[in-house]
């Protein structure tokens, strides 16, 4: 796993590699996959909760946006990790990507009562660094 | 998602059980509040002392029925939310809307 | 009213200047309005059926990606015609706006079972003129 | 929005009265398709007789039942859309992903 953080190339574990279908009952099993692997490797649960609930947005808006909720899609959740404890999760979607860039910020005043577009900004504050590649359709998103 | 609605003099308590999350969750407590709102009842107490975790979907639904009750007079308000709810609440910068409580006599009293 | 096909300005009538809540009731009793208005000009039922519809279309757009369904926020919605019987349609939100050229088609086979996505790409198909203003938070858009 | 289900030969038949579109109408049909589904029924004829029109949030969730049962070995089929509602149907592209009835008994006996 190349830490485009610190520029080290480090030892790589493939914790998990899930397809699931592209609905929501997916998203939920496969988010509690990856909370269930990391209270294995004894994560603490403060770093478990986090990183579950930015997964659980991950795959929410692959399956919503990226999939458009059509079960006969698939959506990709890959979770890696290296010896001094970092976790690298990546969530892929065959949809058309966006440009995160232009998202308004949901934590603006006139913002707070919308009932959507908190997702990719909850992301952000949740993980210690976030990536979209390809267009917007991959997310790679770190906590240390 | 487990949901249980009781009255207590004239207040809506939901208790909920499970993480508040899209989906079945989601779509099940809107259906709740909807029901309610619908017949008239726009005070309400939402248990979240079980609830885990709540995704921006969650948020985003107990935000829109917060606006709506309020505009009619009530209120949802938040009854012993576990520390992570509170933290992602903040998070997205909305803990500040609600009114939080650590007991449910107290919340319901707060709407007289 | 300045039809931007033709070139030609024309008398215009305005039929009607709504300002509704964003909250999908108000989405749904404006577009029965603006229904019942064309149907007391004796437009053709046809006519009043795809308006109808592009109304519904543009104002729900408003309230949920403009309003974020915040019903504290308001969406206007009005109605112009000109005595050859053109029908003006603007819609307008107090949100961020949107890049209409970068929306996915979806009418794309891969696509075709995506439970959202189809509002704008069904309004061109049911109007005659589309135009998306001031970054995409107003849209105006004509029936011949 | 009026929404009415009968069983016919293991078929779950819903009447649907008003348009079709975000809000109530949707949510309601949303919560009937969920809960039917839930219950293991996927063989559902959509009788759209009484629908004047469907907007696009209708059709996404037409389309979204009619993946997931198919998935199932189930379907959603419809019966007696209004020329209108074909007219949309086809604008987005999706008329022909669903069969079409003109009598609720054929569109029942097509499942068998
Ligand atoms: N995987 C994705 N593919 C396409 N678009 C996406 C994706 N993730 C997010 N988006 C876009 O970014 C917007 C904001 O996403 P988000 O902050 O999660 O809020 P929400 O999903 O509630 O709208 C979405 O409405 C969507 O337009
Ligand atoms: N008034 C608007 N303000 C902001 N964004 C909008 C607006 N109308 C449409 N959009 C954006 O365009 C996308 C496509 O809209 P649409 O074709 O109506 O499909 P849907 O609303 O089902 O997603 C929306 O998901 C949203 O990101």
């Amino acid at each position: 796993m190349n830490d485009q953080r610190t520029g080290r190339d480090v030892d790589v574990l493939e914790l998990l590699d899930l397809r699931i279908p592209a609905e929501s009952a997916g998203v939920a099993e496969a988010a509690d996959k990856v909370t269930e692997t990391l209270t294995r490797l004894s994560v603490p649960e403060e770093k478990r909760l986090v990183i579950g609930l930015a997964v659980q947005e991950a795959l929410a808006n692959a399956v919503v946006h990226g999939c458009g909720n059509d079960p006969s899609k698939e959506v990709r959740c890959q979770v890696k990790t290296n010896p001094i404890g970092l976790v690298l999760i990546i969530v892929t979607d065959p949809g058309p990507g966006f440009t995160s860039e232009l998202l308004p910020d949901p934590s603006q005043q006139e913002s707070l009562q919308m009932d959507h577009g908190r997702g990719v900004y909850l992301i952000r504050q949740l993980m210690d660094e976030v990536q979209f590649v390809n267009g917007g359709n991959e997310i790679r998103m770190w906590k240390y | 998602m487990d949901i249980n609605v009781r009255k207590r003099s004239q207040i809506q308590v939901i208790q909920l059980r499970g993480p508040l999350r899209l989906g079945l969750a989601v779509d099940e407590l809107r259906q709740t509040l909807e029901d309610l709102t619908a017949g008239g009842d726009t005070r309400i107490v939402l248990n979240l002392a079980e609830v885990p975790m709540v995704d921006s979907s969650g948020i985003g639904l107990i935000v829109r029925y917060l606006a709506s009750t309020k505009q009619r007079g009530g209120s949802v308000k938040l009854l012993q939310p576990s520390k992570f709810a509170i933290q992602t609440l903040r998070l997205v910068g909305v803990l500040n809307l609600f009114e939080i409580f650590d007991q449910e006599d107290v919340a319901v009293d707060s709407f007289v």
